[in-house]
């Protein structure tokens, strides 16, 4: 029978799958390795929330800690990608590309290019993004819409840990930079996890239930959000179609645009603040290309424009509900 | 500077309400009282003890994730504190901050820092503010022996050495980076050797002796205040707990770590020179333990009571000039 | 008659009136100076495109040239605004953003909120975006959409001259981070500036065009590029209403949806690339609160999806044109 | 090491190269041919072509704004170039790049990069990988005075020493970062100085005088491919033009600047000495500088004639792997 285990551990054995795969594959960051391999026998850390522990002593040369130098472990990467490895790098929490954007924003994404094509940038970030842990403002960002926005940049987000684990194949073995987002909100839910070594391919969103009445596009810890308001919804009669982005650059419009050809009623729910957000490309597309299969509004759910709070009541209200879902389908109804 | 009685029984004082503080932090989280990313600041109290004793309230401090000591010398309200842990309305954020951005600008404090490295510059800013305002103010950036290998650090010392601000950048060098011992990640044997890249005036204390730093920051500080510019002082200390509440120290040989807290206790080793040299009684520091057990008591008590925020707070102070 | 003087000058003018009548305000940056007030006797460059020259001379304790530290620049001014200073950042290029965000995205932006209400971040940051001077992928970007996005920051962008000078001297007095961009197609333009100290709110749209058929929604550069576009649709009997957003956070909402509400077709143009975009928000907002007033598609003219090409034909093609608003004009009538 | 006749040559032919590329460039642009932010590496040669000289095309270089002279010294072909800045389809970067992005992997350049400071990082990279593939190779990161107060700069010679990673950098004191003097913005008298923060190898050239950079080049490439970790290497050097190719200078004091350019020139001296050691003739040199000339002129006129890029160009090659 199908074997569930938590997205951390997935993620884990994605990372040991394509470093045994290919010897150019390592892994950098904080902690990254945090002890395991250390003169005096102390255990590993394996990161700050234990997704890489055991690989040290897997691949001792091949897990590499570095100081807190996010410029210099984003810059390097870059450096050793275009020269022959395939880094893959954990930048802990999103929160911190402020210190570290410009390798991705002007060297990684853009090198392809401004060199007419002759530079392959096989980069993976791999980044914790979210709220919901009172981590507060400067830990908890779904900042995956800066790196959706820069051309040359590939972004994906799982809702499961089935797709985290063939995300992140796919995304480690692809010749672009790829940022690959792990949600705090899904971190440590199990779900099925196939044995062995697949890859989702990035660019294709999954329907993941079929509905009829009304598409729920979610992506990441969102998808849940659907699947909960969907399920309700049912209840009272309402056939919810709820679409899994996974990948927010490249975006699945043909995905996006279909259900809505089904429906003529969309709901895009986003972690994320409103402004210059996935959402909004999102409700953008169906006001372009599908305005011709709309019945109502757009409605977006997102964050709400604000900093994320540290208080526990202010932080559940922050984060997408179901309940702001099901009110916002009713409206469409 | 001659250090009176009072300002010795106030060290005393603080450093024993920093303790107290985070023993009871510690305990609440055990309790499942508290929730967040709590990072204990135990066994540095020396440090902010002895720099901020010779600061006042107009005088600026950059604080980081391990904010709570820096925040309690410099004179932020502990009620308030307590309060902002448990998330209420009452707390010195309101709630929304936390353990990782406790701030009160009219105490001087800029804030703890979520992101490493991030209170080097605003600390520099207060400096240029000082400067250029004349106000005789200065600032202090208090960070670890990690954050020393953060651009900002290097960006900031460089601009503060050619500005000549008043400004002085405390390292706390506590062994530690998270889960990495500070050896494996810096080359060098002492960080207070990097002030040489800026042609900066640098010191060395020993953290867990609170007189040595308070000492070496008078020093500092004095500079600063003179107009002769800013000071690299590193400050040699151990993270006694964690690198947060929580964590199971697998990664960290215990041998080691013992010998620190059992033999280099800041406050023992106050304890200890203060009775022999007859400059405190043990009724002055059973006195002050009681005083703090109860102010934080009834804190935690007051924080338990208060109301927690609204939905309405959601969307306030955004902006100070909304549309 | 009018004054007629290029927005580099005007921006330059709005500086002075800042300072004259603030002793708060300070500028920093690289080379702002840039020599004059040397033992040496040297002139100043007044900045890399000259904007702030002349001002050294006047206020030679106020006018800072920085090191090549933008962590540095924007950190310390953060430190300095909520500490009684009111700085004038200048980030020579948007591009550069990916060397000091961290001191925007996780300081100036939260501190506000994250300590209840208590902190004012008086900081302004003047920055040129956009492409045009075959200044190629690292020197050309439209990177208004990431401030944007980030709740706890402004974004304000001119248009014209006029409206630099006014926007710059009302974000300087504003007590929450501006970031005022500075686009190159129009700082070398001329047009009408008034004299003397006035304020251009931020947070409103201006109607530039009035017409009735479709509405042009463009920001900075693009407003000419709108108008272009509206005086070749006039000679074909269209009659377009052509809005300036002037700010793009806080978005003018209201006057987005009452130009639509004439017009009930609407055609935004952006320099920046379309992901993540203001183009997308604006879009977002007319299929959601502006549905019943949709009588076509709205269309996103943008920037492809691309680095910004060094060639000049490259470059030509990337910018949007008036040629393919009026062909986007054309898919809705 | 012991320079042959051949290296010698070579090294002139590199050098007049580099000065006779950049003559005609600045020639385009003054005739109104050639647009585009252009940064002359005039007065600089001795420094590119002394390092590049001991390096391999599978060692790796990373450049500056500044890297004409870089770009030539590492091999990359002068056609390519000059018809990239002219913006056509058989430029080095099919003209989708110009003058700051001009790289060529396989001839190990990584890029012009318009960002200043970000060359480090990723030279420090390529390092990596040269130590974990074990492929005997080094890296160089070339940057200016002002790139040394950079974030980047920190971050990465922190970690070139922590790994020891097989990596050269070489700061190009030129003493101008645009229109500030570097003593400015830079306390310490020599950046070199910076190295020890780091507790890394460093030394100071003679950035004028080709052979004594190639000297200490020679050195610090043989200590990266010995394993023994990297070197700060500062070449002092100057900014012969304006900091772009139109600035009017007239924040420069001309006489300092005229002394540097009259009696400092790296191509003169060079020519000085190998004519009075008579390692080279008149007629080597005369021979070289015809060779340089007729090869220059006759990529301007390949560079005129070729194709401009296309529309269908302009969404090529964003992806390698499209969907
Ligand atoms: C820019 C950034 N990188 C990484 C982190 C995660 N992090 C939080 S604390 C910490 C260790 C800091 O070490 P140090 O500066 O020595 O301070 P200490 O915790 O020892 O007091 C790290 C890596 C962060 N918060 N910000
Ligand atoms: C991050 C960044 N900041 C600022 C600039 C603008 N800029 C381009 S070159 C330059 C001066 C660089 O000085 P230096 O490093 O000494 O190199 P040089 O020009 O003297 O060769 C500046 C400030 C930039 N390109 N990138
Ligand atoms: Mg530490
Ligand atoms: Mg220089």
């Amino acid at each position: 029978m199908a074997r569930e285990i938590p997205t951390a551990f997935a993620i884990g054995e994605a990372l040991r799958i394509a470093m045994e795969t290919d010897p150019d594959v390592i892994l950098m960051g904080e902690d990254v390795a945090g002890g395991g391999t250390r003169p005096d026998g102390t255990d590993e850390a394996g990161g700050i929330l234990g997704t890489t522990r055991g690989l040290v002593k897997q691949f001792p040369d091949r897990v590499l800690d570095t100081p807190i130098s996010e410029m210099a472990l984003l810059g390097s990467a870059v450096g050793a990608a275009v020269t022959g490895l395939r880094p893959v790098v954990e930048l802990m929490f999103m929160d911190f590309i402020g210190v570290c954007l410009d390798p991705l924003l002007n060297q990684a994404a853009k090198f392809r290019y401004m060199f007419g094509g002759k530079a392959r940038v096989p980069l993976t970030v791999r980044t914790v993004t979210g709220a919901g842990m009172q981590a507060a403002a400067q830990h908890s960002q779904s900042l995956y819409w800066i790196t959706t926005g820069i051309p040359g940049l590939k972004t994906v987000i799982a809702s499961n840990a089935g797709d985290a684990k063939g995300l992140l194949l796919a995304a480690i073995r692809c010749d672009d930079p790829v940022v690959v987002c792990e949600p705090k909100s899904i971190l440590f839910l199990s779900s099925e996890v196939p044995e062995g070594d697949y890859e989702v391919p990035i660019g294709k969103a999954k329907l993941v239930r079929e509905g009829g009445d009304v598409s729920l596009v979610g992506m990441g810890g969102t998808v849940n959000t659907a699947l909960q308001a969907a399920m309700q919804l049912e209840q009272d009669g309402v056939h919810a179609d709820v679409l899994d982005l996974r990948s927010l650059q490249p975006l699945d419009e043909e995905a996006i645009l279909t259900t809505l050809g089904k429906t003529g009623r969309l709901v895009v729910i986003d972690e994320a603040t409103p402004r210059c957000s996935v959402a909004s490309d999102v409700a953008a597309l169906c006001v372009d290309k599908g305005f011709d299969l709309l019945n109502a509004p757009v409605k977006r759910v997102t964050a709400p424009f604000c900093p994320v709070p540290f208080s526990r009541v202010l932080e559940e209200a922050y984060i997408p509900s179901p309940q702001r879902v099901i009110e916002a389908v009713r409206e469409l109804l | 500077m001659e250090l009176t009685y009072e300002m010795i029984l106030g060290a005393y004082r603080t450093m024993r309400m920093i303790r107290s503080f985070e023993e009871k932090l510690i305990e609440l989280v055990t309790l499942g009282k508290m929730s967040g990313f709590l990072h204990v600041y135990m066994g540095e109290e020396a440090v902010a003890t002895g720099v901020c004793m010779h600061l006042k309230d107009p005088d600026y401090a950059a604080s980081t994730h391990r904010g709570h000591g820096h925040c309690i010398a410099k004179g932020v309200d502990v009620r308030g504190m307590l309060a902002e842990l448990f998330g209420r309305q009452t707390g010195t954020c309101k709630g929304k901050g936390g353990s990782m951005h406790i701030a009160d600008l009219e105490k001087g404090m800029l804030g703890a820092n979520g992101i490493v490295g991030a209170g080097i510059p605003l600390a520099t800013g207060a400096a240029l503010t000082a400067k250029l305002k004349k106000t005789g103010g200065v600032a202090v950036a208090f960070f670890g022996d990690g954050a020393s290998n953060q651009g900002a650090f290097h960006e900031s010392l460089n601009l503060a050495a050619i500005w000549k601000l008043p400004v002085v950048y405390v390292v706390e060098n506590n062994g530690w980076g998270e889960f990495t011992p500070t050896e494996f990640v810096v080359p060098v044997k002492d960080i207070a050797e990097r002030a040489k890249s800026y042609a900066m005036a640098s010191a060395i204390a020993d953290g867990m002796d609170f007189f040595d730093v308070q000492a070496k920051a008078a020093d500092a500080i004095a500079r600063a205040r003179r107009g002769d510019g800013p000071t690299l002082l590193e400050c040699k200390t151990y993270r006694f707990a964690g690198h947060y509440v929580g964590d199971g120290l697998a990664y960290r040989p215990k041998a080691a770590a013992d010998a620190w807290i059992q033999e280099r206790d800041p406050i023992r080793l106050f304890i200890d020179r203060v009775l022999a040299e007859k400059t405190l009684t043990t009724d002055d520091l059973e006195r002050v333990d009681g005083e703090v057990t109860r102010h934080i008591a009834d804190a935690v008590k007051a924080a338990e009571e208060a109301p927690e925020p609204t939905v309405d707070d959601l969307l306030r102070d955004v902006y100070a000039e909304p549309r």
